[in-house]
């Protein structure tokens, strides 16, 4: 019986000495295994508030202070209520998992809000290509920008110039 | 196509009942189109690997067969005139030809493997070696999609052209039965590796309808099912909780996860087994038991004589008693002997055959250090115990402890816990994470999470925590009476409505029960990936 | 004989080699003892045993294994 | 001896599907709690008599239009085939289906399902899908309907569906195992209480107004059957303020009812002439009526129907007195059930209510 603690205990100090050993590889390994994994979505910044996508809401609602007008919609049949909080110069809309709200989306509804980046209602498709990249989806009228858990999506008006912002979660 | 899909299910109700509609002897050839139609639900793309190596072990294993036909042939010409000396020559000169055949087709064949298997690996170290010597560039990743069981069939292949060359297997003229003998597709994804002498009795035979080879085989299946979806599947949440955030679950936490892992493994891994050699027997097919009651072993060689044991008898054969008793081993063996002593002598070549073949043993599971680790930590082990064997034997004799009860069990349990820390390594992302967690075991005292309900905040309710209980408790009482030979032969010497019971009771389980459907994501078998 | 029982005996003193019909059945004899006795056969008999020739009907007993020696021998 | 063997696999057999069928039974949710409208659809199978008009459609229909009303009025008979967020080519089907049971003079249907291009949302799918008897109609429902994660032998058997609700029964499970608890005046979905609505925020601005292809395939069908049935087919968009209804869709279907000379009204429009008052007649701020809105919409369309079609008035009608007065009892019982559990808890607590809290 001693026998086989001191076993086990050999065991752990060869263990303990080959961390050394393979810690520098495995960490590469890893780092090569885990590309895949999702990074940090697009944020919306209002003040030095941070809104994230799919985050939870009571603290954002927080620190942004009192909304200037709200609306609840109960969606057909289910229990769980979709709410609008509506600030000056955007919208955030959130969604319900079990009794907690997470962060929906946030429209933009006039260009006195800016995205992080710097881009707001009014410029116009090149200076978001320039800002954000080539790599987008788009459709008819609209620009779409994936990160991680989140979305940004231009819509232009004719083609050219932004006639809406807005941050959307990718819920799954 | 996963065994626990809709699909399959239905794939195979066809399949079964054309098995036994057709005439006898083409039956064979219907299992290698329904193995060649399961595969290409992968990918079409992907059966040229199963060709490739179908096709080179075919070509390989008749000049293998040739060979030895001209040499009997000149043997038996030349009796006469040979003496001893040049026959021997002349068979060592066929010898060679033959090795070089063989060489080449495993090159071939593990190379294919290695490529699609280790290259990522390979340049995820070079890269690493690059940055530590202070480069900066850096190697991109291929990505190369892992076909599907390669590791099974290619080592099941191979080990069959070997057998071919020792001449221990008659080669097999029949390509198309070699092909389903490559492919069969219940073992393609997750094995048995079954060997060809074993195999072939009965995968060709002409099969007449068994009710009762039916009749057991289902059993056999719905109990792997039954492990699979009620038990593995349903305890898998707790464990991804536990193993893929280790910053927040540390300790008891470890503990939970060791357990829940080994749970999981088993279901999941003998489950699959189960369901592979339940379809084989209801079309009259007998494969290789794979398992004998692993969790009840009482060391760490035994364990591994009991857990995946056709994967363990293949490295021992083709692996660890080559490289053991090859001339330059036995060479150094000798050298040894007269330079560092007898016993020096007599172990090298057991200890270095040994950690070779748990270096690749890990490496088998999977490319990363990982595995690699947990394999030659699995070697370690079983050389130091078998250096402590003297000191045990010691022990019992001295304490007489030998064959009583509570210290068999204590002896499992230590085997039990043994072969679950080490499993931390292919749990963990990566080596030094399941090092740092196997030191929170005894660092970190939080084991009264065990009891102030933390335990169901890991992704899994109470009512799984019952089902589960009940589910191990079953797995345990099976395995109990199965030291009494098979449990579905007692079954059925019971009344027959006994039996029905049971069988049914089996069936509402899984339907009822069992983790699959919207709200479960399907999850693949754990071995479905090496 | 003699020689490859006494091979034996100092593999596992306390087995009965003599008359043992199942050395490999009841794992008397694991794969490390199988390579031991191979490295000792090779070096007191001069008999290189091949991978092909393990299996349970060459060294399930001792006369067995003693006929291996002897046709390996012949060869 | 191979003879008795036989018999009990036979037996066995027919016991294990049987009992199959009974788990599966019981395991099947019974919306009898809450999420009543996952009851809707089969109940239109309890129905004995025909119907002269039929409305087809989602929650804007069978939380707006009261058939009780309808019979009060104006002696017209009705049905509601509703569900929550039926897509269109479920309330297609839903409409081939109701046609093979009867023939009603007026079929309704309400637009809003327009928006919705492709499947959306399993629970919903659930709840019009399942409740449908096995038809030609059911099966093209399904296949249409289905979303990525579903699968047609789940439909086929519930039970693999539904299996994990084992450790959620209720008594309810048992009671209404095989026949649902009534909650449906002809398919209306009752509901007395008050939440006024406030300030609606306009739609959010999408990339595409244009309704889906398969939309308008849908809706075509429609016409074509009503013709072929020679069915007077009715559009509307209910007066819900909520989900925005956006006035480039407006334009759509005003020229596509045009187009194929399907009366088409939006009661948006038309919301002082009805008199309804969304401080006063909306139970959660304007998405759903509630009894009073109901009725007073009901009998605004009443009006437009007898105007516009000759409808029968049926309460000289011997039978059809006898069911609908039978109907109207059970409806004034509810009626008066909500009014007390509003006195008494402050909210509708077995009506599927939520508990008012009192935000802000």
């Amino acid at each position: 019986m001693k026998n086989k603690i001191i076993l086990i205990l050999t065991a752990i100090l060869a263990m303990s000495l080959m961390m050394t050993g393979c810690g520098s590889n495995t960490a590469d390994s890893q780092e090569a295994s885990s590309q895949s994994a999702g990074e940090a979505g697009f944020i919306f910044e209002s003040g030095d508030t941070k809104v994230v996508m799919n985050a939870e809401t009571t603290d954002i609602l927080e620190s942004l202070g009192k909304e200037t007008d709200y609306f609840e919609a109960e969606s057909c049949a289910f229990k769980g209520i979709d709410k609008t909080y509506t600030y000056s110069g955007f919208r955030l809309y959130t969604y319900p998992v079990d009794e907690v709200d997470y962060v929906l989306s946030v429209e933009f509804m006039d260009d006195s809000v800016s995205t992080t980046e710097g881009l707001s209602i009014g410029d116009t498709k090149e200076k978001v290509i320039e800002t954000y990249g080539e790599d987008y989806e788009d459709s008819e009228s609209s620009i779409i920008y994936t990160k991680g858990k989140s979305q940004l999506k231009f819509i232009l008006d004719s083609g050219e110039v932004i006639s809406s912002i807005e941050y959307l979660a990718v819920t799954d | 196509m996963l065994f626990t899909s809709y699909n399959f299910i239905l794939f195979l109700v066809i399949v079964f009942i054309l098995y036994y509609c057709i005439p006898k002897k083409f039956r064979w050839i219907l299992l290698l189109f329904a193995s060649y139609f399961f595969y290409a639900q992968a990918g079409v793309e992907l059966l040229l690997f199963l060709l490739s190596t179908t096709v080179s072990t075919y070509i390989v294993s008749l000049q293998l067969l040739r060979l030895s036909g001209t040499q009997k042939a000149y043997i038996a010409k030349n009796k006469t005139v040979l003496n001893k000396e040049a026959k021997k020559a002349y068979k060592s000169k066929i010898k060679k030809k033959q090795w070089k055949w063989l060489l080449a087709c495993l090159f071939f064949n593990f190379g294919v493997l290695a490529i699609f298997k280790y290259t990522n690996f390979t340049i995820a170290n070079i890269n690493s070696l690059i940055t530590a010597f202070g480069g900066t560039k850096q190697l991109n990743f291929l990505n190369l999609v892992l076909p599907m069981g390669i590791s099974f069939y290619m080592f099941q292949t191979m080990g069959y052209l070997i057998d071919v060359y020792r001449g221990t297997v008659q080669a097999e003229r029949n390509i198309g039965k070699l092909a389903l003998f490559v492919s069969f597709f219940p073992q393609l994804v997750q094995g048995p590796i079954s060997r060809y002498n074993d195999l072939s009795r009965t995968l060709f035979e002409k099969q007449a309808f068994n009710s009762s080879n039916v009749w057991f085989g289902l059993q056999r299946i719905l109990w792997g099912y039954l492990k699979k979806m009620v038990i593995a599947d349903r305890i898998l949440p707790a464990v991804n909780t536990i193993i893929n955030a280790p910053e927040d679950y540390q300790g008891a936490y470890v503990l939970a996860g060791m357990i829940f892992y080994a749970i999981e493994l088993y279901a999941d891994f003998t489950g699959g087994i189960d369901i592979v050699i339940g379809i084989g027997q209801i079309f009259g097919i007998e494969m290789t038991e794979n398992f004998n009651r692993p969790y009840f072993s009482k060391n760490i060689t035994e364990y591994w004589r009991r857990w995946h044991i056709t994967m363990g008898t293949w490295f021992k054969d083709y692996l660890f008693y080559p490289i053991s008793i090859c001339k330059p081993m036995r060479k150094l063996s000798k050298w040894s002997r007269n330079h560092l002593g007898e016993a020096v002598g007599r172990k090298l070549p057991v200890y270095i055959s040994t950690l070779v073949v748990w270096f690749v043993t890990g490496l088998w599971h999977g490319a990363s250090w990982n595995f690699i680790t947990w394999g030659v930590f699995n070697g370690v082990i079983i050389l130091l115990s078998g250096e402590c064997a003297p000191l045990y034997q010691w022990f019992h004799k001295r304490f007489r402890v030998e064959n009583k009860i509570w210290y068999s069990a204590f002896q499992i349990l230590r085997t039990f816990l043994l072969m679950s820390s080490l499993r931390l390594f292919d749990c963990y992302r990566d080596v030094k994470t399941a090092f740092s967690m196997f030191g929170t075991l005894f660092t970190k005292w939080n084991y009264e999470v065990f009891f102030n309900g933390s335990m169901l905040e890991l992704g899994i309710s109470t009512a799984d925590y019952m089902v589960l209980l009940l589910g191990v408790l079953l797995l345990l009482l099976v395995s109990l009476r199965q030291r009494k030979g098979s449990v579905r032969q007692q079954m059925a010497e019971k009344p027959i409505t006994v039996n029905l019971l049971a069988v049914y009771l089996l069936f509402m389980a899984i339907i009822i029960l069992g983790a699959y459907g919207i709200g479960y994501d399907a999850s693949q078998f754990i071995y479905n990936q090496f | 004989m003699e020689t490859l029982l006494e091979i034996l005996e100092e593999l596992h003193a306390d087995v009965d080699f003599k008359n043992c019909e199942t050395l490999i059945d009841s794992a008397i004899l694991d794969s490390f003892d199988i390579v031991t006795l191979i490295a000792e056969i090779d070096n007191v008999f001069d008999v290189a045993i091949p991978a092909e020739e393990i299996i349970p009907e060459n060294f399930n007993s001792a006369k067995a294994l003693y006929a291996l020696i002897q046709r390996l021998d012949e060869e | 001896m191979k003879r008795k063997k036989r018999i009990i696999g036979i037996v066995a057999v027919l016991l294990c599907i049987a009992s199959l069928y009974l788990v599966q039974k019981l395991l099947m949710p019974k919306y009898s709690a809450d999420i009543f409208e996952g009851a809707l659809i089969e109940d239109y199978y309890n129905e004995t008599t025909e119907h002269q008009v039929v409305f087809i459609g989602d929650c804007e229909v069978y939380e707006n239009f009261s058939p009780i009303t309808l019979w009060e009025e104006y002696g017209i008979t009705s049905y509601i085939r509703g569900s929550a967020q039926q897509l269109i080519w479920q309330s297609y089907y839903l409409m081939e289906e109701t046609l093979s049971y009867e023939k009603p003079d007026v079929i309704v249907f309400n637009v809003l399902s327009m928006q919705y291009g492709e499947p959306q949302n399993e629970a919903y799918n659930r709840m019009t899908l399942d409740g449908m008897k096995w038809s030609g109609s059911k099966i093209k429902s399904i296949f249409d309907s289905m979303t990525e994660e579903e699968s047609f032998v789940e439909y086929l058997f519930p039970l693999f569906r539904y299996h994990s609700r084992w450790s959620e029964l209720t008594a309810d499970d048992v009671t209404y195992m095989f026949s649902k608890k009534r909650m449906f005046h002809s398919g209306y979905l009752m509901r007395v209480d008050k939440k006024a609505a406030g300030s609606v925020p306009e739609g959010k601005i999408l990339d595409n107004y244009q309704f889906d292809d398969s939309c308008y395939e849908y809706l075509d069908k429609m016409v074509a059957l009503c013709e072929e049935q020679d069915v007077q087919l009715v559009f509307i968009k209910a007066p819900s303020l909520y989900p925005y209804w956006y006035d480039e869709w407006e334009a759509q279907i005003e020229s596509y009812a045009k187009e194929k000379g399907v009366p088409y009204v939006n009661y948006l429009e038309e919301i002082e002439e009805i008199g309804l008052d969304f401080s006063q007649d909306t139970y959660d701020g304007g998405l759903h009526l509630n009894l009073s809105g109901a009725e007073k919409l009901t009998r605004y369309f009443g009006n437009w129907l007898k105007e516009n079609y000759d409808l029968t008035d049926y309460r000289e009608n011997e039978e059809l007195a006898k069911i609908w007065s039978e109907k109207k009892d059970f409806y004034d019982e509810m009626k008066e059930d909500q009014y007390r559990e509003l006195d008494e808890f402050g909210y509708l607590k077995s009506y599927g209510a939520r508990e008012v809290t009192n935000e802000d």
